[in-house]
């Protein structure tokens, strides 16, 4: 225990090293402000720690930055929570978050199936909370509860996305595989109802485990009915084991994502061969926005153990978002409710948040390419400009 | 050492100071009572680690001071005195935390996995039938409620029905289960546990990985979610669900008690620990481990009903293996076979990792070395089972 | 008068091994039988194949009339047959309450409702079950009946087999099986059990024995009969004093030593 | 169909089944010394897989070293790796608690595997997330018809039935596999004969572990990639296969192996838009075919004496 205690003081002085002029200013009114609690909940043990710990720490960055802020009105304290990915263990934390009325506001869930057994329990209790992670649309659209928001996109529109964009890429022939959580059915439903107007054929459609490790069953399948595209609706787990088997088959197709295998463990995990993999993410770039590269920074001199992951800046936007709705609102769940209900052209590290009628931040998917080992904006990748040629498409002509 | 070794010599001395005693027990079980409860509301790090504390030295005492063993040698003597406290204190623990929303659902919680770690006793550690698929058994219950929550039938009977599903459901492993011993059965349930979550995340009938929403408990017309008041006090709507499982668990504990003081029990125990000397002596096997495993099932498949219908929901990863083995290890580290023991290994097994929030990602490793830890330094669990002394039954004591 | 037991053609084979060779043996009402023969002449198949343990290749097995051939264990054992074993099968983290009366439990009310609801029935039989038990270990030893509801793990080894032998016999056996009660006593030790049997032989007149044991001291003590098996097969039977005499016998035990 | 597809449905049925088989000998070795289920063996194929790639790692770092060295030096590591990690489990875990009921000690080498697991995630920079594990192995794909197969495979694929047939002959012509055989029958003669029970013990764990470790190194080599959770499902799918072949013989095991592996390939195969109940199916087969031989197709031989 002490020992964690000074883990999390080191942190503090990290932080510090990062901000080092503004906190000198900031630590002397600091101590005549009070303390406001928000909750961050996400999976920090088991198979989605990754994506939760970069949450996290993101969250935590951003609470230390506003803290650091000379003119905050209020000091933040961020009290993480582990759901395990699991949903009666996230019920669990969601009840213990939202009974504990020292806590204002909650960033909640990177699992689809925690946020949605979680929004009835936040209604209940009045917790406004912000979903930093979680894509499945029932959580915003299910239901009318006024203390559910969404900065992060629905996988709606990343279907979306990746139909329209990949049938105008000329492929017209595609092999689903998707997990069988409801992340992965989801996004092959999504993916498949806008596939058909747009013209593309599914030659076939393989739900599997979220948890298999060896595909070559499949894939030997796959290789048989020759497609121009294999879709993954999963997780960066599932997109590295198709990726690396695929190569390992000889299977030429084009392999295509969704925001779940956007990640630096998907380039890293699949190495030379994630290559041409095409995404769709909802948001822009780090690097597109204006405060992407000292996000960056700051998250490097912090000396988080774990990197932001694809959803970090979104969790360090709901921070964000929810500090400045305290700061206008004080203290107060419902006023703070009501202030992020009307969130309209908040200007945040993923862009600007709107929140429609169902508190759903209306954002676009865009389209990433694996490119030199980095995710690339499509606009911006020698893909766009024709240097260099999908995968797929070289095999294919 | 067995602490069982001391209780027969007890009855006699207590038989003259059976009042002492008696207060003497009612008040360690209440103490005991309280220090768990303060344990479920403590939030501070400080009072937690204090509390835990507390807690091993109360068992050590327990297990190495004269005065300790005998008290507990008294706490055997009198069981119908620790029911009633317990009952007594779980009630007060209640009304002095009627508004605290989280620290009864962990209660609710820590009774309805007891009550199944009850059903799981009456096969493992009575019958000797492994079931690694405990959870699997409790979806199923939970399933039922999703289906029947609606149709109008009264809940109490959803309940019921729930249980008898879950039984059912375990008839298809019983030619396998019968037929195979140890490991051999216990691969069965194991297969059996993934077998049915995956085949609920892939089949959309039943919501598929979403699941299914599950409607409030209500009886007689009273919908557990929406008390929010009794009489003139605000409570928490997880109270009525805290009571109702401590009560199911009080009647698992009751049926399982019963049959463990019976002829039942003997014929139980004895097909556990020598299949061909009690087939010699006339049992038949395959009957007392169909029972225990039948029964068992159902009391699992009725406690995860009142979970889903508490929780408000259902979904396939509630029938995983992780969880098949929580109960499991509660079972083990209370002592196979002794209940009370399952209640404080279901507050160590689900209370503590929460507790531990505070070191985060480093929560599971610490709290797999510490169920390592009990289980090298006590290998028959926290309260191990006391042998079976049926002199208090017969009248007039044949000794 | 037909016999209490009747096996006529007995025979048990593992795969190639031939382990019981048509044996007929019969055993009277009343009647003390020493079974005896070299290791692994099939002794405790004997046994086995009598308690329903293994299912015999063919022959017949009667007892009372009633025909026991390869019928299941609990059948044989709710017949009447009840034994002890070579190696202790005591339950020894159990009292010795729980292990004798796992003897009787066939014959007592294992219903699911009396057990939980009416448990009048249970009690009555509880108190009658008790004071058996008492009585019986009594004889063997006062210390026993003083310790009913101890682990019978905290015995000394004689007293093992005295709760043992009390097992198979509080549930009034008509015959009784018992398989080597001496292995790994002292003589003191096998002469005293010997004399506690042949002291509760008397209140029993009715029920049958098989005694398989090592010890010819044992045997000539208590046997009224003897049958020597030899590869599965019934080389003698008669008297103690003409198996001394017997040279098959002699070459059997001698020829396994050579 | 196309005879090469066939071809690459059996060459893919057959690494699965040889992977499985090789996890599946460690469970029935502890098993036949101990009678034990030491639950975090799937956990120790990640510890090796993880040493593999951390020692190649560590190599390609200090100095470019040529393909073969790093795979020897990946091989020592997993080896070593996986042999320390089960002589830990065995001494400080499993022969304390040799005397407890089975499942206790089930339950304790289930959070030992709980503890590996999480020590790799906490402690290996970003280890929550999937690992590249390098090429090791010569490139170049075989090809006939629709058939190919990377060279790499064949390689792994034959090692693999080389490791298999090697532990046969450790465990019938070896004085380890001499002791080992001996305890398994009876613990107390061979006592009396002079065979130390604790030595052989931790030999056995160490031998079944190193079997876990390697197969973690060719899980990376195939696979190109390992993760953190990689042990989990691979150590239920030994157990059951181990189970279902029957514990305690040493071909038991590699036949429930390939069986296993042959029922999710050709469930794949027949009904392929219905891939997803693979598992359903072949836990469904597990559990009918214990039913039908209650102590695995290789029956255990019977040692309890009446």
């Amino acid at each position: 225990m002490a020992t964690d205690q000074m883990l999390a003081r080191r942190k503090l002085l990290n932080v510090a090293g990062a901000a080092l002029a503004a906190l000198s200013l900031a630590t002397a009114p600091a101590l005549a402000r009070d303390t406001v609690k928000i909750a961050f909940i996400g999976p920090l043990t088991g198979g989605n720690s990754a994506t939760g710990l970069g949450g996290r720490n993101s969250a935590s960055l951003a609470v230390d930055l506003h803290n650091a802020k000379p003119d905050a009105k209020y000091t933040y304290e961020l009290v993480p929570f582990d759901d395990e990915c699991k949903p009666n263990v996230g019920v669990q934390v969601a009840t213990k978050a939202a009974s504990d009325k020292s806590i204002i506001a909650g960033i909640t869930h990177y699992c689809s199936a925690v946020a949605i057994a979680t929004v009835d329990t936040y209604n209940r209790f009045g917790l406004p909370v912000v979903v930093w992670g979680a894509v499945l649309p029932e959580i915003t659209y299910g239901n009318d509860y006024k203390e559910i928001h969404r900065v992060n996109g629905t996988m709606i529109n990343e279907g979306k996305m990746a139909a329209e964009f990949l049938t105008k890429q000329g492929f017209k022939t595609f092999v689903v595989i998707h997990d069988t959580t409801d992340y992965g059915k989801g996004q092959n439903k999504y993916f498949a109802e806008n596939l058909k107007p747009q013209g593309g054929e599914i030659l076939a459609t393989f739900p599997v485990p979220p948890d298999q490790q060896d595909f070559t069953a499949e894939l030997t399948k796959v290789k048989e009915l020759k497609p121009d595209v294999v879709f993954i609706g999963g997780l960066t787990p599932l997109g590295v084991r198709v990726r690396s088997q695929m190569d390992r088959l000889g299977i030429p197709a084009q392999l295509a994502g969704v925001s779940g295998i956007m990640s630096a463990g998907f380039i890293e995990g699949a190495g030379p061969a994630a290559e041409g993999t095409v995404s769709f993410h909802n948001g822009a770039p780090l690097t597109k926005y204006a405060d992407g590269k000292a996000f960056m920074d700051a998250y490097a001199k912090a000396g988080y153990r774990e990197d932001p992951d694809a959803y970090g800046p979104f969790a360090f936007s709901a921070a964000n978002l929810i500090m400045d709705a305290i700061e206008k609102a004080g203290p107060d769940r419902k006023k703070v409710r009501d202030i992020l209900n009307t969130t309209k052209g908040y200007k945040a590290l993923v862009g600007e948040i709107n929140f429609d009628d169902h508190r759903q931040n209306i954002v676009s998917a865009n389209v990433y390419v694996s490119q030199d080992g980095k995710w690339v904006y499509w606009p911006d990748s020698a893909y766009a400009t024709g240097t260099k040629k999908l995968p797929g498409k070289a095999a294919s002509n | 050492m067995s602490m069982a070794d001391l209780a027969p010599s007890v009855p006699a001395q207590t038989a003259r100071s059976g009042g002492l005693a008696r207060l003497a027990v009612a008040a360690t079980v209440a103490l005991l009572f309280a220090g768990g409860g303060f344990l479920l509301h403590a939030e501070q790090q400080g009072q937690v680690i204090a509390l835990l504390a507390a807690f091993v030295a109360v068992f050590a005492l327990a297990e190495k001071v004269p005065v300790g063993r005998r008290i507990v040698g008294l706490c055997r003597a009198h069981p119908g005195t620790v029911n009633l406290t317990a009952a007594v204190s779980i009630l007060a623990i209640a009304a002095a935390l009627r508004e605290e929303h989280y620290t009864l659902l962990m209660m609710a919680t820590v009774a309805l996995f007891a009550t199944a770690a009850a059903g799981l006793t009456l096969q493992m550690a009575f019958a000797g039938v492994p079931n690694f698929a405990g959870a699997a058994f409790f979806a199923v219950g939970a399933y039922v409620a999703a289906l029947l929550g609606n149709t109008g039938i009264p809940h109490l009977l959803v309940l019921l029905i729930a249980g008898l599903a879950a039984a059912v459901l375990g008839l298809v492993l019983l030619l396998p289960v019968l037929r195979t011993r140890g490991h051999y059965a216990a691969l069965v349930t194991i297969a059996f546990g993934l077998l049915l979550r995956a085949f609920l995340e892939v089949n959309d009938v039943l919501g598929g990985p979403q699941g299914m929403k599950v409607k409030s408990f209500s009886l007689f017309g009273l919908d557990f979610s929406r008390m929010t008041e009794i009489g003139p006090y605000d409570v928490s709507f997880y109270l009525p669900y805290a009571l109702a499982s401590c009560a199911l668990f009080g009647l698992a504990f009751f049926l399982v008690r019963r049959l463990e003081t019976s002829f039942v029990g003997v014929a139980l125990d004895a097909v556990r620990s020598d299949e061909v000397a009690a087939s010699v002596f006339g049992l038949s096997i395959a009957r007392w481990k169909a029972t225990a495993f039948l029964l068992g099932n159902a009391m699992i498949g009725v406690a995860g009903a009142l979970y889903g219908m508490m929780n408000g929901f259902v979904n396939p990863n509630s029938a995983n293996f992780g969880d098949s083995l929580i109960m499991l290890s509660i079972l083990v580290l209370g002592g196979l076979g002794n209940l009370w023991g399952a209640v404080v290994a279901a507050v160590v097994i689900l209370v503590i990792p929460e507790k531990l929030q505070a070191i985060q990602e480093f929560r599971l490793v610490i709290f797999a070395l510490l169920v390592i830890a009990i289980l090298r330094f006590r290998p028959s669990g926290l309260m191990p089972r006391a042998a079976r002394d049926f002199s208090a039954l017969v009248k007039g004591g044949a000794k | 008068m037909s016999p209490l037991l009747a096996c006529s053609g007995l025979t048990m084979r593992f795969g190639g091994l031939t382990a019981l060779d048509a044996l007929d043996i019969r055993v009277g009402k009343g009647e003390t039988i020493g079974l005896v023969g070299p290791n692994g002449s099939g002794k405790t198949t004997f046994f086995n194949v009598l308690t329903g343990l293994y299912k015999p290749s063919a022959g017949a097995v009667q007892l009372a009339e009633q025909d026991l051939f390869a019928r299941s264990a609990q059948e044989i054992g709710r017949a009447g047959v009840a034994r002890t074993f070579q190696r202790s099968r005591l339950m020894l983290d159990q009292t010795v309450f729980d292990n004798i009366a796992l003897g009787a439990l066939g014959r007592l009310d294992l219903s699911l409702l009396s057990a939980l609801v009416l448990r009048g029935r249970f009690r009555r039989q509880l108190s009658e079950l008790v004071e058996r038990a008492t009585a019986l270990t009594r004889r063997f030893n006062p210390q026993i009946a003083a310790n009913l509801f101890k682990p019978a793990g905290s015995f000394t080894m004689i007293d093992r087999r005295r709760i043992e032998i009390c097992r198979a016999l509080v549930g009034s056996p008509r015959l009784l099986l018992l398989d080597e009660p001496s292995a790994g006593m002292t003589h003191e030790e096998t002469r005293a059990l010997m004399d506690d049997l042949l002291a509760f032989r008397e209140e029993m007149p009715d029920l049958a024995i098989v005694l398989v044991e090592h010890e010819m001291d044992v045997i000539r003590r208590i046997s009224d009969r003897c049958i020597v098996l030899n590869f599965g097969r019934k080389i003698f039977e008669g008297p103690f004093d003409a198996l001394i005499a017997d040279r098959e016998v002699q070459t059997a035990y001698l020829g396994g030593a050579q | 169909m196309d005879p090469g597809l066939l071809a690459q449905y059996l060459f893919n049925g057959l690494m699965l089944g040889t992977i499985y088989a090789i996890v599946a000998v460690g469970f029935s070795l502890f098993f036949g010394v101990l009678d034990v289920i030491k639950f975090s063996h799937g956990d120790v194929v990640t510890v090796g897989a993880f040493s593999a790639f951390g020692a190649a790692g560590l190599m390609a770092a200090l100095a470019t070293l040529s393909g073969p060295l790093a795979l020897a030096v990946g091989l020592i590591a997993a080896l070593g790796a996986g042999a320390l990690s089960g002589v830990i489990i065995g001494r400080l875990l499993v022969l304390p608690l040799k005397n407890a009921p089975g499942v206790n000690v089930l339950l304790a080498t289930l959070m030992a595997g709980t503890v590996l697991r999480e020590a790799i995630r906490l402690g290996v920079p970003n280890g929550g997330n999937p690992k590249p594990f390098p090429a090791l192995l010569p490139e170049g794909v075989l090809k006939a018809g629709s058939f190919s197969v990377g060279i790499d495979s064949v390689i792994i694929l034959l090692a693999g039935l080389a490791v298999v047939l090697a532990t046969h002959l450790v465990i019938t012509r070896t004085r380890l596999g001499l002791s080992i055989r001996a305890v398994a029958q009876d613990e107390e003669v061979a006592q009396l004969a002079g065979v130390s029970f604790n030595r052989t013990v931790l030999g056995t764990f160490a031998l079944g572990s190193m079997l876990a470790g390697l197969a973690g190194l060719m899980l990376g080599l195939y696979y190109r990639e390992i993760n953190f959770n990689m042990g989990v499902m691979l150590g239920i799918i030994g157990f059951a296969c181990a189970v279902v072949g029957g514990l305690g013989s040493l071909i038991g095991p590699i036949i429930g192996g390939f069986l296993f592996a042959g029922v999710q390939t050709l469930v794949t195969v027949v009904l392929p838009f219905t891939s997803a109940y693979k598992d359903v199916v072949a836990f469904a087969v597990i559990i009918a075919l214990i039913g039908l031989f209650p102590t695995g197709l290789i029956a255990e031989k019977s040692s309890e004496r009446v």
